[in-house]
């Protein structure tokens, strides 16, 4: 009964505010193309900071930032910063949940998984490790990056902890990859303030839009963002199965 | 090399380095602490790109004399705090490191989005924070809303993002006029929702008592002067400078502040813990901190803020050691505490009166700064409410104050036997910190002129045009 | 449509916040309403007929119509940050139901805080 | 020697105080005495320089001969007082801030009294309110101290919303100049009057604020009761005194509504004192504690001042000044024999002593003069100034009034016999059998006050010449002295002839005493009890319930404090409703209220 009240004054509320939203944003027509006073444009044309019209894929050289891939290159070059934040959000939750639950090293009581499981997971795995490794090291020329890629890796350790009840990551060592990916990021960034007078400046070359050595240090910190995430998940998945069950 | 990058991201590398290097936790939290607080002074005032992206496109921290103030202020009071409790830091230095950089980031930024990353870096390590009390079900209820709250403010910048094609603070402010009250209304109140969860506005501020009631030494005062002063200077410069909306909104803002100033203000005189009196007595002064953004008068505000963060930093950090030395912090059961505890009760009390704004302290100060903004604006209603909070606000600090240093029943000569248990309630040197907060606060409210000397360095403060107080008008004659 | 779509997600998610006092419920619901929020972001990117924003051998001028890049960048962001709080959340849940042996918050509220 | 000097050597005084107290706390008692009597003889000092003004950071301050008088007698109660500071500061439970707090009360006073401008009237008035209810708190009541500070919070704020006022109406926070500028806002000017004259109100314990007074009197340290009701009552009466000259409320309101000549609000206020010299004196009638029951005659007596002051005219404005000091002598000299008493007896119910006269003759003299100057029987002080305000209401009119401060005179009659016949008079209690008379150090102040109350009430010209000089500063007429003796409308007024008719009969009262003295001393145990032994013979004191009869009359007392707790009462539940409406620790109800806010702000953001 109470639900239903509930329901109904939910219902209530939506119709209000969507009349509301309404007076923002147009909910039932799309653009046909991109608003021209839109800061999007500039990321498309790289020519935020030079005066460019237009970006070739494997032609433009020494554009701005050099990805292809347009939405990488605004999370890991113009807004950076952001991703910056990102990666210590998901660094703080991995450190929460270890704090919260302790190191016990001890796993929790699990079901013996089936054969099938242990045997495809040993295939598995590589394909799994490689695939992620793939997504963040081509993060700046195809969809996906150092995120997809991280939680893939993390996704493979799930597989070894499914496919063997006995299965213990080395947390430490996943700690110092996580810490070690971190302060790599951040020296980075204050080397492109030391070298061009911005932090997380864009200090290597750009090369060719489209190649896979390109995009100055995109795919760097794409690289460990990749490992970043992979070792936060990791460690967050590993802390929730390593927690002493208490009956 | 006074970059105020340097001030969010040398506590993130040092964060990122004591994961590493684990022994070292608490060693590298309190370089962080220093350095921020040392580098804090020298920031200048001007615009701090990121990445070499100008700022409609790129990231910008933005340096005002505003921010400065803030930044000088929430950096000084985080390492006040931590060095105070540093024997409860433990294993949370990591979250405490990285929360200093979010706080900065938060007072930095000049851009929605990146508040918004910001923001959440704070949020996330105040939910691990709070959860040091073992209360989880509080954090919960602090989580959950929360996320519903960042949830609002991400859809409400997403809107503005759709109506002016641009994040960037300055960039939005500035194409702001271009459209109606009717498109701005609900971005603009999702935005101020989404603070407002933060900044402990009345109706959203359901977890503030679950969280800070249970909070130690170390949380309580991190909690009510740190976060909850950078989460008010964020709201300032939101509505002041990016979001000056008018009309209607902002009456109803308005309301809602003044709302939150008088049901905090009343619900603290019901209280009978110490914790619970300052928690509900903080959210009546961020509502009344809030109200005076949105009427404008931000030096005011700013005084009112800084006099009631510092207040609070010394008043929860001695309330924390209630909870810690005697288990409780009820004052009917701490009567006469402070009779064992003289420096550390002066401490309190100068605190106390500056919150009850008592002349010669900075609180009074504010005060004074407040009634004038009000009056010239020919507002009088406000400033009525005002003054009646006082009496209210008066009567629940000296009846606390009472208990604490009166022991004794009704109709017997207050005695030392009646007191309490004789403990130290805090170490030497941490009463040696909290007299020289406190002398900070006398001085405050009596070297007005260097006060706001230092405050606004002769500039307004967000382009305030609201009067202040100066010793120059007592003179009036002359 | 997927706007309104979106939205509504919002209010499931809300209602969910209303109806239900079991933490893991609560916290699905917070999920939901992020989802929402993410579709309604990437959804103010969208342009009618756009392509993605990636530079590749058939797309490669960046003339091309587009979508809007940077509300998914912007989405990238709030669901790694809708992951971290989601893996707290959980965390603390977990730590609940072993002090309390409930996930019930109605029930543990009413229980005394030792 | 400027003001400044003066006033920045005190403070120094009272840190060196404040740092011996540390050392040896008595010794900083007697520095208080030293400390109060370099105030006067600074105040000497620096009377040739009366109408100069001085500034000091944000605090100006002008020597006016108001503000000499006024802290001549707020000083003389200090100094006066402190003389038992020595003997009670064991007991306090903070010496050192007790004498730090005593002097610094001291020093506020005498700022807020040559204050020019509102924010250096303010803070002195809040450091006095501070001060006080710090040192309030060291006595019996932490509760007392509560509403003392709550009362007088509810008038310092509405005080300084008023000055806020004025301050946005003339642009100056110089008192003068600044009211100045409400003439010709008559509606303006009605808020600040009433909302300015709330802190003299509060102060000076004008009925509904006159709860704190009994409380704070008769529960503060005994140290401290004489300079609360001798001294500090007074800084309302300065209140009262600006209203009618800085402000101006005469012509402010000359074209105002008036009643019997007087414009309504000034009349409003004096129809308020006159309810608190009617309520103060029936209840002071009704206590069995001698503190409270000189604590409800000082609600009395400033209905007296006020009426006096605030009628602004050639007699009764001379006489409500005169009464100030008047009173201020004899409330603190009551107070004092009353503390000396308690602090050989340890009590101050009037129920359980009795016959104090035979181990204490020196203690129940002062108080015997010191009562007949508060009734208002010649010759002492407390005579002419009543005496001269009676006249002022008479030649007005103000028959309402005028009855009021009759009926005080007669009531006080009553009141101040109740402790002499009870505390002094009697048997005395087998207890008290050995007690001593006050050591000589106490006698010094009931001495000094003494003879103080007799010269007032003998040479007052002495005191109404300084009168005359305020009435002059102030622009009204000044009151007319011949000699000795004063001339009012209707007749001269001779104090010193008054004194001899009255010491006269005095004389051949005290021989017939003497000579015709067959009485025999019965004691507490000499009593007829048909062979039942006593258990309680406290019950058979005459004292216990003195006035019975007339407490039956008045049975039911009035519901003003019902009223301030009414009001905390609904202040608690509005904040217990807020905290359980916006404080739950349910989530679900905070969503609730996101989507409240939300509806509200929609439908309030298109209407």
């Amino acid at each position: 009964m109470k639900k239903i009240f509930i329901g109904i004054f939910v219902i209530a509320f939506s119709v209000v505010f969507l009349l509301a939203i309404s007076n923002s944003v147009d909910l039932f027509t799309y653009n046909d193309s991109l608003s021209s006073d839109s800061v999007s444009n500039g990321y498309i044309n790289k020519n935020v900071t030079k005066n460019q019209s237009e970006v070739i894929f494997n032609e433009t050289t020494d554009a701005e930032t050099g990805s292809a891939n347009i939405v990488t290159s605004i999370i890991v070059n113009y807004r950076s910063f952001d991703t910056l934040g990102e990666v210590t959000v998901l660094f703080l939750s991995a450190i929460g949940v270890s704090l919260l639950f302790g190191s016990t090293g001890k796993l929790a009581e699990r079901k013996k998984s089936g054969f099938i499981l242990r045997t495809a997971a040993r295939i598995i795995f590589p394909m799994l490790l490689v695939t992620g490794t793939y997504l963040f090291t081509h993060g700046h020329l195809t969809p996906g990056g150092g995120f997809p890629g991280g939680a893939m890796i993390a996704a493979s350790f799930l597989l070894l902890y499914l496919a063997d009840e006995k299965f213990v990551t080395a947390i430490e060592k996943i700690k110092l990859v996580e810490g070690s990916a971190g302060t790599l990021y951040v020296l980075i960034g204050i080397t492109g303030l030391v070298t061009g007078g911005y932090f997380l400046a864009n200090f290597i070359p750009t090369g060719t839009v489209g190649q896979l050595i390109s995009s100055g240090i995109i795919p760097l910190i794409y690289v460990l963002i990749g490992l970043k995430v992979g070792a936060e998940i990791t460690s967050v998945v590993s802390r929730y199965l390593q927690e002493e069950v208490t009956s | 090399m006074n970059n105020p990058v340097l001030l969010i991201v040398i506590p993130l590398l040092l964060a990122f380095l004591s994961v590493i290097i684990k022994k070292a936790g608490k060693w590298l939290l309190l370089v962080g602490l220093l350095f921020n607080t040392a580098l804090a002074f020298f920031i200048t005032t001007g615009e701090t790109i990121i990445g070499g992206f100008a700022p409609p496109y790129g990231i910008n921290l933005v340096v005002d004399q505003f921010t400065l103030v803030g930044v000088i202020l929430i950096n000084t009071l985080m390492l006040i705090t931590i060095v105070v409790s540093f024997d409860l830091v433990g294993k949370y230095s990591i979250v405490l490191l990285t929360a200093l950089a979010g706080i900065n980031g938060m007072l930095l930024t000049g851009d929605l989005f990146n508040l918004f990353v910001f923001m959440e870096i704070t949020v996330i390590a105040a939910y691990i924070l709070s959860a040091q009390a073992k209360k989880y079900h509080h954090t919960i209820t602090y989580l959950v809303i929360g996320s519903v709250g960042s949830v609002l403010y991400l859809l409400g910048i997403i809107l503005l993002y759709n109506l002016t094609g641009s994040l960037n603070m300055a960039d939005v402010a500035a194409k702001l006029p271009l459209l109606t009250t009717k498109e701005l209304l609900v971005p603009v109140l999702l935005i101020f929702i989404g603070i407002g969860v933060e900044v402990k506005l009345m109706p959203v501020s359901g977890w503030v008592k679950g969280v800070y009631s249970n909070a130690n030494r170390l949380i309580a005062p991190l909690f009510a002067s740190v976060i909850a002063g950078t989460a008010l200077f964020v709201f300032g410069k939101l509505f002041v400078s990016v979001l000056p909306v008018s009309d209607t909104l902002t009456l109803l803002m308005l309301i809602m502040s003044v709302m939150t100033f008088v049901f905090g203000e009343f619900a603290a005189f019901n209280q009978k813990r110490v914790k619970n009196i300052l928690l509900y007595s903080s959210i009546g002064q961020a509502g009344l901190v809030t109200a005076l953004f949105i009427s404008g008068l931000v030096y005011a505000a700013v005084i009112l803020l800084i006099s009631n963060v510092i207040s609070k930093l010394i008043m929860f950090t001695i309330a924390g050691a209630f909870t810690e030395k005697y288990e409780t912090d009820d004052y009917e059961s701490l009567n006469g505490v402070f009779v064992h505890n003289k420096f550390t009760g002066i401490a309190f009390t100068i605190a106390a009166l500056s919150m009850a704004g008592i002349p010669l302290l900075i609180g009074f100060y504010a005060k004074l700064n407040i009634l004038i903004g009000f009056f010239q604006a020919q507002n009088y209603v406000l400033p009525a409410i005002i003054l009646l909070m006082a009496i209210v606000e008066g009567a629940y600090i000296i009846k606390l104050l009472l208990a604490l240093w009166a022991p004794g029943k009704e109709g017997q000569v207050s005695e030392k036997s009646f007191a309490v248990e004789k403990k130290q309630l805090l170490s030497v040197k941490n009463t040696i910190i909290c007299l020289i907060v406190a002398l900070v606060i006398i001085a405050g409210g009596v070297l007005i002129d260097i006060t706001e000397k230092v405050v606004t360095d002769g500039q307004p403060l967000l382009g305030d045009q609201s009067p202040s107080f100066t010793i120059s008008q007592s003179k009036g004659g002359e | 449509m997927i706007r309104v779509a979106s939205l509504l997600l919002l209010m499931i998610g809300l209602y969910g916040l209303l109806s239900t006092r079991n933490v893991i419920k609560m916290i699905i619901s917070i999920n939901i309403m992020e989802l929402g929020v993410n579709i309604f972001i990437v959804s103010i990117g969208f342009v009618t007929n756009g392509v993605a924003p990636i530079l590749t051998s058939q797309v490669n001028s960046s003339l091309s119509n587009f979508v809007d890049p940077l509300p998914q960048a912007l989405v990238l962001t709030s669901i790694v940050i809708g992951l971290g709080i989601t893996a707290l959340g959980l965390a603390f849940a977990r730590k609940l139901y072993k002090k309390y042996g409930t996930y019930d918050l109605a029930k543990i509220g009413g229980m005394k805080d030792e | 020697m400027t003001l400044i000097t003066v006033l920045i050597t005190l403070l120094t005084l009272a840190a060196v105080t404040y740092l011996l107290s540390l050392v040896n706390s008595k010794l900083g008692a007697y520095f208080t005495i030293v400390t109060s009597l370099a105030t006067i003889v600074m105040l000497f000092l620096i009377k040739d320089s009366i109408g100069q003004s001085y500034s000091l950071s944000f605090f100006t301050f002008k020597l006016t001969t108001v503000g000499w008088y006024f802290s001549m007698v707020m000083v003389t109660v200090y100094f006066t007082t402190a003389f038992l500071n020595p003997f009670w500061i064991k007991k306090m439970i903070y010496p050192a801030a007790y004498n730090l707090f005593f002097l610094v009360s001291l020093i506020g006073t005498i700022g807020m009294f040559f204050a020019r401008d509102f924010i250096t009237l303010f803070i002195c008035w809040e450091t006095v309110v501070w001060t006080s209810t710090f040192i309030i708190q060291m006595g019996k009541s932490r509760k007392s101290s509560y509403v003392y500070y709550v009362v007088s919070a509810i008038g310092s704020m509405v005080t300084l919303f008023a000055m806020m006022l004025v301050y946005q109406v003339s642009g100056t926070l110089e008192i003068s100049t600044a009211f100045s500028a409400l003439s010709g806002q008559p509606v303006l000017a009605l808020i600040v009057f009433f909302t300015f004259i709330l802190a003299g109100l509060s102060k000076i314990g004008i009925f509904p604020f006159h709860v704190w007074l009994p409380m704070a009197h008769g529960s503060a340290p005994h140290t401290f009761s004489p300079v609360l009701s001798g001294g500090l009552v007074k800084m309302g009466a300065f209140i009262a005194y600006l209203s009618v000259t800085a402000f101006a409320a005469y012509e402010v309101f000359a074209n105002t509504f008036t009643i019997m000549g007087i414009p309504a609000p000034l009349y409003i206020i004096m129809v308020l004192g006159a309810i608190s010299i009617v309520v103060g004196t029936v209840m002071a009638i009704r206590q069995d504690d001698a503190k409270k029951l000189l604590a409800y005659s000082s609600v009395a007596n400033g209905g007296y001042i006020l009426i006096g002051i605030l009628l602004y005219d050639q007699i009764a404005f001379a006489g409500g000044m005169l009464h100030l000091i008047s009173h201020a002598l004899a409330s603190a000299t009551a107070f004092i024999t009353i503390a000396i008493v308690a602090y050989r007896t340890g009590t101050t119910k009037m129920s359980e002593l009795g016959g104090m006269i035979h181990r204490m003759p020196v203690t129940y003299t002062v108080y015997l003069i010191a009562i007949i100057s508060m009734a208002g029987i010649p010759p002492m002080g407390g005579f002419v100034s009543k005496w001269l305000i009676l006249q002022g209401l008479a030649d007005r009119g103000l028959l309402f009034l005028a009855a009021a401060a009759f009926f005080g005179s007669i009531g006080s009659f009553m009141y101040v016999f109740r402790p002499l016949s009870a505390v002094f008079l009697g048997q005395l209690a087998p207890k008290y059998e050995k007690i001593k008379e006050a050591n000589i150090m106490m006698q010094i102040p009931m001495y000094l006050l003494t003879i103080a109350t007799l010269l007032v009430g003998v040479f007052p010209n002495v005191v109404l010449r300084v009168i005359a000089d305020i009435q002059l500063e102030a622009g009204i007429q000044e009151i007319v002295l011949v000699g000795n003796t004063i001339v009012v409308s209707n007749g001269v007024l001779d104090a010193l002839r008054v004194f001899i008719v009255f010491g006269y009969g005095f004389l051949i009262a005290l021989v017939i005493f003497i000579l015709r003295r067959k009485s025999r001393r019965v004691t507490l145990m000499d009593t007829y009890t048909s062979a039942e032994f006593i258990h309680t013979p406290e019950l058979l004191h005459y004292s216990s319930n003195f006035y019975a009869p007339f407490e039956r009359l008045t049975k039911k007392p009035y519901p003003v404090l019902n009223l301030y707790e009414k009001v905390s009462i609904k202040i608690k539940e509005i904040g217990h409703m807020a905290e359980s409406l916006f404080s739950s620790s349910k989530p679900a109800i905070t969503i609730f209220w996101i989507i409240i806010v939300f509806a509200i702000f929609f439908l309030g953001g298109v209407l």
